[in-house]
């Protein structure tokens, strides 16, 4: 495989930057990970992964869609979409590569969000395998193997070199425009590393957690479950797990008047807000209950449902470690498949 | 002859006068043709307490460079004890919003009575002259509404 | 503790003087706990936990509980107790249906503060006479307990419980603490490192508003954030200018109302010191109006709802020391 | 979206010479909503209303904008041209163009410019506007009087001439007030009492007045046309019903050293008293403060010599309650306390008097019978020296910054007695200016001055020194001739300033009505409305509103009386209909708007509510009172949730009157 | 870059009529003239006036109308307030088609049909009156049951009159809540008259109107012995983006705004009671 030196690492970025933006999960003032376009200087975070989710670059948290002039009684409509430029994502974790995958299904079904495809045309995702996975992992219950992520290429590291993979054409691609920093390398210390990882992926607290009791197949089994009463007691009805989520997309569309025009932009939302689903005459979820509810319906059950048995999860394990009342999908997860 | 080719900054300058005392004031130094900038554009609100600090807040995203609060002496209120609750609102958003790093002198408050015309036109010749010193407003705007 | 709490609470629920408890639910970590409602003995033998990582303010659960038929029991720590007082003082809980049992207060700990020293993989952590033992996939590690506490703990203002109807354990007092020294570090910047300081950390915010759901003082049937009328509403951040406000209004909202729980910091997810701008608001309040610690009583008026003939002018502002 | 009209005044040249009126008009006709934008010469001309008229009928307008002058001058105009025109007449908005931009700027281009960006934000707010229908509310034909000093008498009397019941709230035990004290006055130097006292018979024998005295007002709830007030009739240990005022009792009391606030504490009078011989009611009190029988349980000589058994020791405060459609308030004045004045001696010697102590000396009910004799030894004056100002017109903390008014001419008035009846007596007045505006004022000065050759001296008493032999010695400049004045005198008479009863503020704040920093009442107008207070149906009569003699005070009592009439005649009043609201779905019940309300209009009520969540739950919300709230919006911005909005001023029209400015 | 459905067209407000006093009927024509798009009868599209609000309305009018598109829209809140003050020449926003439409070149083609509607419910099922009239040949008997409060509150009174009644292959049967003058017709709720007519149950039913009456309505027709695979309707839901997307209006794992508006009632009754 190939590979190059993590000590080159700087001039690997150096390289990728010099052609497209490249962004990399850094450390910032307050000791968390997050993304950031890379700079010389820039270093990779120790992080296992970022506090929030890649989805921004796909699906950023607010975008302009139109603007509007309004001029007496006419308007104007003002498309104001642009191609974006080329980026690279680097050291995507396989919990958020695989996130991609189910916002694809989203985004990318017809009719296609030109604002997504947009991006993610123009996005090339290098993914980062696991080697030290916390306790709020749980990404193999979905069937993510943390040591053989997906993206357009991926990327492993044995303590001395980073081995790098393309997974298919774009990775192909972006391999090749860095092809003279790389070198043929052997993979034996890293296949220890992969399977030292793989024993303690088996050891995690949540590891045996399982989709069994959960599916498509399960509708009307899960929404009249009583234990939603239970489980949504104490729920803030915050965003909190929706804006860490990376696979969480609901979205609102607003306007704003700027005085000279309407913009219109999309926003994320969250469907544990009270008013998620009002309207000018009543609202369908008017209980925290029924919020909650959607919400991991959604995830285990309608999903899968609509999407040939895919879940809307990746045990990435932001909630676990985020939600202000720590409640969370496992709980959740663990309560419903007891019968 | 050229007309007036200066380029200076012209500051947008919201001023919530209240009804009673600092609009009529604003009147009588009309009555009295005492100048003050174009730039100074009143807004008539029952009492000064009527001003939430959202509005302020508003002044500003839209574009205001300097939002300047007048209303009757305290003591004087109209309503007896509106501009003492104004007071304290104001001096704490005030402090809040220095404490965050907005220049202190984009607001003021300023007690103007019905019987102090040429106050307030040295007020707002005063403050338009602070603010213009400051510049445009940068730290408080919404770039969306940002002019052309 | 955890044992007496959990026998008194039965005895209360046995005799019928309540009808549930509200208090904290073991999770699948050694630190996930989350508030809950139990109803029963088998629930709280179950589940009930006291312990290190309880510092969940549970009492703006009560604004729903206690409108519900039966009383409702609340263990309630010092801090939380000024919570308490604040939301009867604004009508926003029936206090007559809930019967408050005090309970020692922290220090807590904060697991991110643990997480922080690059542990991760945690399994059990156990508080071995202030040190910590910490049971990891990695291995055992150790750290001072004192450098794992949260930080609304660190500075406590008082282990004095204002109002309750039975302690477990011993009342303390109002404490001085140094809550306001970073706020006065800031107040000694210079406006632009202030500008800097605020936007690096409110640029951050993703605006999911656990801080505001959170917060006890926060309890308005519908906020203004969420009302399109309000001419506030938003969503998601568009531009800085909302990050700002949306923070600016909120502390407004509460000032004079914030009892400094710290709630709004702790549940953060991006680790806004958000209780910063509240005790801004309270130090000011302190220093122009008198001490005024919001939640100490249940009868004197809030400063903004207040004033006298001679307070300072707004200008006091302008006259501060350093720009 | 409303159809709106947009109205452009030139107001002759006054707009028209500095905003290009046809340009405003032609621009605002382009913004959202305008059917029609014309200019106008005078727009508030019949034919400028005509035009307004025309055009409601004519394009259906929802919304009408005048851009002209100043809507404190207009407003009410236009509003009632397009109620005329069926339009409500809240849908009008004023922008003000020419006090607040054309006559204070100069440059045509951009005071246009300014004048287009006021229009704009009034036509943002006009979108927003609401029809508001004012609302009617009944007149309670009662009056309250508060003080019954010469004052409150005759607004008393004025009101139960008109035919309406009046009550007469009055601290001391009998009405009278300062002008009871007086001896003459000026300048037609009657006697005092003898024009008072028939005044006070003739309101306790009117039938249409009930007067309160010993009493204190207590609280004031309500609003024009119905304040409920509570009275406190204060215990005077004597059933005013039963108490003929025979006396009997005052001269039996064996407690005879209490120091006799009528005289000015000059002399004594008993524990159980009655004020003066003229008292209304003659009724007799018992001061608890000196009767052996209230302090220590021993006595009760009274009780035994009362042939109607009126004395009762046991009596208590009470506490009436009643309702008024209209209060006036005439609470007067008094001298100020001179603790601060040591270098005029006051308080070190008896001889140095205050000029209503004169009053006293020199009246025939006064401790000395009427003969003028000093405090000390009771010998005849020589030497009178009369300081003028003393704490008036003071930029110092120690009095106060106005003119007393009064204290020119009573001066002239007691020097002139003076000089009239102990023609040996040499009298020098120190004055800063003396000033007698008023009809026979400066003719009565003149003749204290030529006729009985009062010496006049322009400059002010330095200090005053009591003298071991009896003296007083008197330093003074005289600014005119510069030089320094020493004189022995005997007597020294202080023009002491007046001022406003210690009553009065707090009154004030029960009445939620205005004051100013001296504590005088604040009218409504200094010019147009000077005997109304800014808060509807509160009344100001007398020195309660700035000093005043006693043909002033009695003019501004009638005129008073006539304003409360005027209210007391309708059986309704129309309210302000830009009055706050709770939206109950949203309100907390937190009552933090209630704690800002100055006028107590915010109640809590638990209602009922259908929850989103299809259950049902009590809540407690806020319950604004239209008639009592007057509209300042202090609520809304306590209010956290924003349920609390002002109609005509409601949060989304003002951020739309921002919005559109800042454009 | 390709169209996004997100972004919308103009559209301009050609006509304006007043249906009842709290139902407008637009109709809407492209800027260039010409219908915005195509849709088919059921189908759905998002109106907006920019910084007003944007909302979802099924379109009235029948695809066979080659000019342009109608809506008929009832005042209830704060956008379609705005829409009840447009004047004639006003131009809006519109995006769509969206959502399935009645299946009326399959399942519903040759079918004798019954519309039943009440109040504004009318609005969904006039694209498929017309459209069948248009086709008379392709379909069976057709038979509209509408009711409403009061005679004003019939809408498309007069084509109903007009056009509907003067057209021999349709049966109209008419009813209002209470007696009013004027009124000659039969007076009661619509589930009841359904009963009263006792329709054969041969028919297939298009049923639309507010939530009660659908449920006596389904209530009536089993009793006359229809099936639910017999029944359909139309849903309304908060809807943002249109397309499936922006996930609100789902009930279980279906959207309103893609899977619907239209179902079939045991497609419904297999989904979650979140309605």
């Amino acid at each position: 495989m190939l590979k190059i030196s993590l000590s080159r690492l700087e001039e690997l970025f150096a390289a990728i930057a010099e052609k497209q933006t490249l962004y990399i999960p850094s450390d910032r003032a307050d000791g968390a990970a997050e993304f950031t376009k890379w700079e010389p200087g820039k270093a990779l975070t120790q992080k296992l992964n970022t506090l929030r989710s890649a989805k921004d670059f796909f699906f950023p948290q607010t975008e302009n869609i139109v603007d509007f002039k309004m001029e007496g009684k006419n308007i104007q409509v003002i498309d104001q979409r642009s191609e974006h430029e080329d980026f690279v994502i680097f050291g995507v974790r396989p919990c958020d590569a695989r996130s991609f995958t189910i916002l694809d299904k989203v985004f990318l079904s017809e009719p296609v969000d030109s604002f997504y495809k947009n991006r993610r045309d123009h996005g090339t995702v290098v993914t980062m395998a696991c080697s030290r996975p916390a306790e709020t992992c749980f990404c193999g219950t979905f069937g993510i193997d943390a040591t053989e992520p997906e993206g357009d290429a991926a990327c492993w590291s044995d303590g001395e070199d980073l081995f790098i993979k393309a997974n298919n054409d774009k990775g192909q691609a972006f391999i090749d425009s860095i092809s003279s920093l790389l070198e043929e390398g052997d993979t034996a210390k890293l296949d220890q590393v992969k399977a030292k990882t793989k024993e303690i992926l088996s050891r995690l607290p949540l590891a045996n957690l399982s989709t069994a009791a959960f599916g498509g197949d399960t509708l009307n089994e899960h929404f009249n479950s009583e234990k939603w009463a239970e489980l949504s007691e104490s729920c803030l009805g915050c965003g909190t797990c929706t804006f860490v989520c990376p696979t969480c997309q609901c979205y609102d569309i607003k306007d704003f008047n700027t005085g000279n025009g309407i913009k219109r932009f999309r926003c994320w939302d969250s469907c544990m807000y009270s008013d998620f689903t009002k309207m000018a005459h009543g609202n369908p979820r008017t209980s925290q209950l029924e919020r909650f509810r959607q919400r991991f319906m959604h995830k285990l059950v309608y999903f899968p449902a609509n999407n040939n048995g895919e879940f809307g999860c990746v045990g990435c394990g932001r909630c676990l470690s985020k939600c202000p009342i720590s409640m969370n999908i496992v709980k959740v997860m663990k309560a419903l498949e007891v019968k | 002859m050229q007309v007036n080719e200066n380029k200076e900054f012209q500051p947008l300058i919201v001023a919530f006068c209240c009804n009673w005392c600092s609009y009529a004031g604003a009147d009588l130094s009309g009555t009295n043709r005492l100048n003050y900038p174009t730039n100074v554009k009143i807004i008539r609100v029952p009492c000064s307490c009527r001003v939430n600090p959202m509005f302020i807040l508003r002044a500003f995203q839209r574009g205001a460079d300097g939002v300047i609060l007048c209303g009757c002496h305290p003591g004087d209120c109209h309503y007896t004890s509106g501009n003492y609750f104004t007071r304290r609102r104001m001096t704490l958003l005030f402090s809040m919003l220095d404490f965050l790093g907005i220049e202190r002198d984009r607001t003021r408050v300023e007690w103007v009575s019905a019987a102090e015309g040429a106050k307030f036109a040295a007020t707002m010749n005063e403050f338009t002259e602070a603010v213009r010193k400051l510049g445009p407003n940068r730290r408080l705007e919404d770039l969306r509404c940002r002019k052309q | 503790m955890q044992e007496a709490m959990i026998k008194r609470a039965k005895e209360l629920l046995a005799d019928g003087s309540v009808k549930r408890v509200i208090g904290w639910k073991r999770g699948e970590f050694a630190y996930d706990i989350t508030p809950a409602v139990f109803e029963s003995a088998e629930e709280l033998d179950k589940d009930f936990v006291f312990d290190d990582f309880t510092s969940a303010n549970v009492s703006k659960y009560l604004v729903k509980e206690s409108k519900k038929e039966g009383k409702v029991l609340v263990f309630l720590k010092p801090c939380d107790t000024y919570s308490l007082n604040q939301l009867t003082k604004e009508h926003r809980v029936d206090r007559d249906n809930i019967y408050v049992i005090g309970i020692p207060g922290g220090p807590k700990l904060d697991i991110e503060k643990i997480k922080a020293k690059g542990i991760t993989g945690i399994l059990s952590v156990k508080n071995d006479n202030y040190t910590l033992k910490i049971d990891t996939l990695y291995g055992e590690e150790t750290m001072p307990f004192s450098e794992a506490i949260l930080d609304k703990c660190a500075s406590c203002k008082s282990k004095k419980h204002v109002t309750y109807d039975e302690l477990i354990g011993e009342d303390g007092d109002v404490l001085d603490s140094d809550r306001f020294d970073m706020v006065e570090k800031l107040e000694n910047m210079t406006a632009q490192e202030r500008y800097d300081f605020w936007r690096e950390q409110l640029s951050k915010c993703i605006r999911c508003n656990a801080c505001r759901n959170v917060c006890p003082a926060c309890t308005c049937e519908k906020c203004v954030f969420d009302n399109p009328n309000s001419g506030v509403e938003n969503k998601a951040a568009s531009d800085s200018f909302e990050e700002n406000m949306f923070h600016i209004i909120r502390a407004f909202h509460v000032a004079g109302r914030c009892t400094d729980c710290g709630e709004c910091s702790r549940v953060c997810p991006q680790n806004i010191p958000l209780h910063l701008l509240n005790r801004k608001f309270i130090k000011d309040i302190n220093s122009l109006y008198g001490e005024y610690q919001a939640g100490a009583d249940t009868t004197s008026r809030a400063p903004l709802t207040d004033y006298t003939a001679d307070d300072c002018e707004a200008s006091i502002v302008h006259e501060r020391g350093a720009e | 979206m409303q159809r709106i009209g947009v109205f452009v005044c030139h107001c002759g040249t006054n707009i028209a010479a500095t905003v290009d009126v046809k340009a405003v008009a032609e621009a605002l006709g382009h913004e959202p909503g305008v059917v029609i934008s014309q200019d106008y010469q005078y727009m508030c001309s019949e034919s400028g209303q005509n035009l307004v008229k025309d055009a409601i009928k004519e394009h259906d307008l929802g919304g009408v904008v005048i851009c002209s002058c100043s809507p404190r001058m207009h407003e009410n105009t236009f509003r009632k041209a397009a109620a005329s025109a069926g339009l409500n007449p809240y849908l009008v908005e004023i922008a003000n163009i020419r006090e607040q931009c054309s006559w204070i700027h100069k440059d045509i281009a951009t005071a246009t410019e300014k004048a287009i960006i006021l229009g704009k934000a009034a036509i943002a707010k006009v979108h927003l506007n609401t029809p508001l229908t004012s609302m009617e509310s009944p007149v309670v034909k009662r009056a309250l009087v508060i003080g019954g000093g010469i004052a409150g008498i005759q607004t008393a009397l004025d009101i139960a001439e008109a035919g309406f019941d009046v009550d007469i709230v009055e601290k001391q035990p009998t009405i009278g007030g300062k002008m009871a004290q007086i001896d003459k006055t000026f300048p037609t130097l009657d006697c005092a009492a003898c024009i008072l006292t028939p005044k006070m018979v003739e309101a306790s024998q009117n039938e249409h007045i009930t007067i309160h005295s010993f009493s204190e007002v207590e609280d004031v709830k309500g609003f024009v046309g119905n304040f409920t007030v509570k009275i406190r009739k204060k215990a005077r240990y004597v059933d005013e019903t039963k108490c003929t005022g025979c006396g009997l009792c005052t001269e039996k009391c064996p407690m005879k050293k209490v120091p006799n606030e009528f005289n000015m504490g000059l002399d004594n009078r008993s524990a159980v008293y009655i004020p003066f011989a003229q008292a209304v009611p003659k009724v007799a009190t018992i001061d608890p403060n000196y009767c052996m029988m209230l302090k220590n349980g021993k006595c009760g000589v009274c009780s035994k010599v009362c042939s109607v058994g009126a004395i009762d020791y046991k009596q208590q405060d009470r506490i009436i309650e009643e309702k008024y459609g209209a209060i006036v308030v005439a609470t007067g004045f008094n001298p100020i306390k001179l603790d601060k004045y040591d270098e005029f001696a006051y308080n070190q010697c008896p001889d140095v008097v205050t000029s209503l102590e004169l009053e006293r000396l020199m009246n025939a009910a006064g401790p000395n019978g009427g003969t003028l004799l000093r405090p000390s030894d009771k010998t005849h004056p020589h030497t009178i020296v009369f300081v003028q100002c003393v704490g008036s017109r003071c930029d110092d903390s120690k009095g106060k910054p106005y003119c007393s008014k009064i204290c020119c001419m009573y001066t002239a008035k007691h020097a002139m007695l003076i000089r009239e009846k102990y023609p040996d007596t040499e009298v020098y007045v120190f004055y800063i200016d003396v000033r007698t505006p008023g009809k026979n004022f400066d003719e009565f000065y003149r003749r204290a001055v030529e006729q009985y050759n009062v010496h006049y001296i322009k400059g002010m008493v330095g200090k005053v020194t009591p003298k071991s032999d009896g003296k007083i010695g008197v330093q003074a400049s005289d600014l005119l001739s510069n030089e320094q004045l020493h004189i022995d005198a005997d007597m020294v008479v202080l023009a002491v300033a007046i001022e406003p009863d210690k009553t009065a503020r707090p009154l004030a704040t029960m009445l939620t009505t205005q004051m100013d920093t001296n504590d005088f009442f604040t009218e409504a107008h200094p010019k147009l409305r000077p005997v109304e207070s800014a808060t509807a149906g509160i009344f100001l009569s007398g020195a309660c509103q700035g000093p005043k003699d006693i043909p002033e005070t009695v003019a501004q009592g009638s005129a008073a009386a006539a304003k409360a009439i005027g209210l007391l005649c309708k059986n309704s009043i129309t309210c302000n209909p830009c009055t706050a609201h709770s939206n109950e779905l949203m309100c907390n019940g937190c009552s933090s708007c209630e704690k800002v309300c100055p006028y107590g209009a915010i109640t809590y009520i638990d209602k009922e509510f259908r929850m989103p969540d299809r259950t049902t739950a009590i809540r407690r919300v806020a319950s604004v009172n239209p008639a009592v709230c007057q509209g300042c919006g202090a609520c809304t911005v306590a209010c956290p949730s924003g349920a609390m909005d002002l109609s005509g001023f409601s949060n989304s029209q003002i951020m739309a009157e921002v919005d559109a400015i800042c454009k | 870059m390709n169209n996004d459905t997100l972004i919308p067209h103009v559209g301009v407000v050609t006509d304006i009529r007043i249906d009842t006093p709290d139902v407008k009927t637009f109709r809407v024509v492209s800027p260039e003239g010409g219908k915005v798009f195509e849709h088919m009868p059921g189908q759905c599209a998002m109106l907006s006036i920019p910084g007003v609000g944007e909302a979802m309305f099924s379109i009235t009018s029948s695809p066979t109308n080659k000019e342009f598109m109608e809506f008929s829209i009832k005042k209830c809140g704060c956008l379609t307030e705005w829409l009840h003050a447009m004047e004639v020449g006003q131009q809006i926003t519109i995006r769509g088609p969206y959502g399935n439409a009645f299946p009326v070149d399959t399942e519903l083609k040759g079918k004798d049909l019954l519309f039943i509607a009440g109040g504004i419910g009318l609005a969904p099922l006039r694209s498929v009156i017309n459209y069948v009239r248009d086709k008379r040949g392709e379909y069976g008997d057709v038979q509209i049951v509408y009711g409403s409060r009061s005679k004003d509150d019939l809408v498309d009174y007069k084509e109903i009159i007009d056009e509907w009644m003067a057209d021999p292959g349709v049966e109209v049967d008419l009813t209002i809540d209470n007696p009013q003058e004027g009124w000659d017709g039969h007076v009661g709720f619509v589930p009841n008259y359904v009963k009263e007519l006792k329709p054969s149950t041969n028919k297939t039913v298009l049923v639309c109107g507010p939530p009660i009456m659908i449920k006596f309505t389904l209530a009536g027709l089993k009793e006359l012995g229809f099936t639910e695979t017999q029944v359909y309707t139309t849903m309304e839901l908060r809807m943002k983006c249109g397309v499936g997307k922006c996930g609100r209006c789902n009930i279980g794992n279906k959207y309103v705004c893609k899977d619907g508006p239209v179902f079939r009632f045991d497609q419904l009754d297999a989904l979650p009671d979140e309605y």
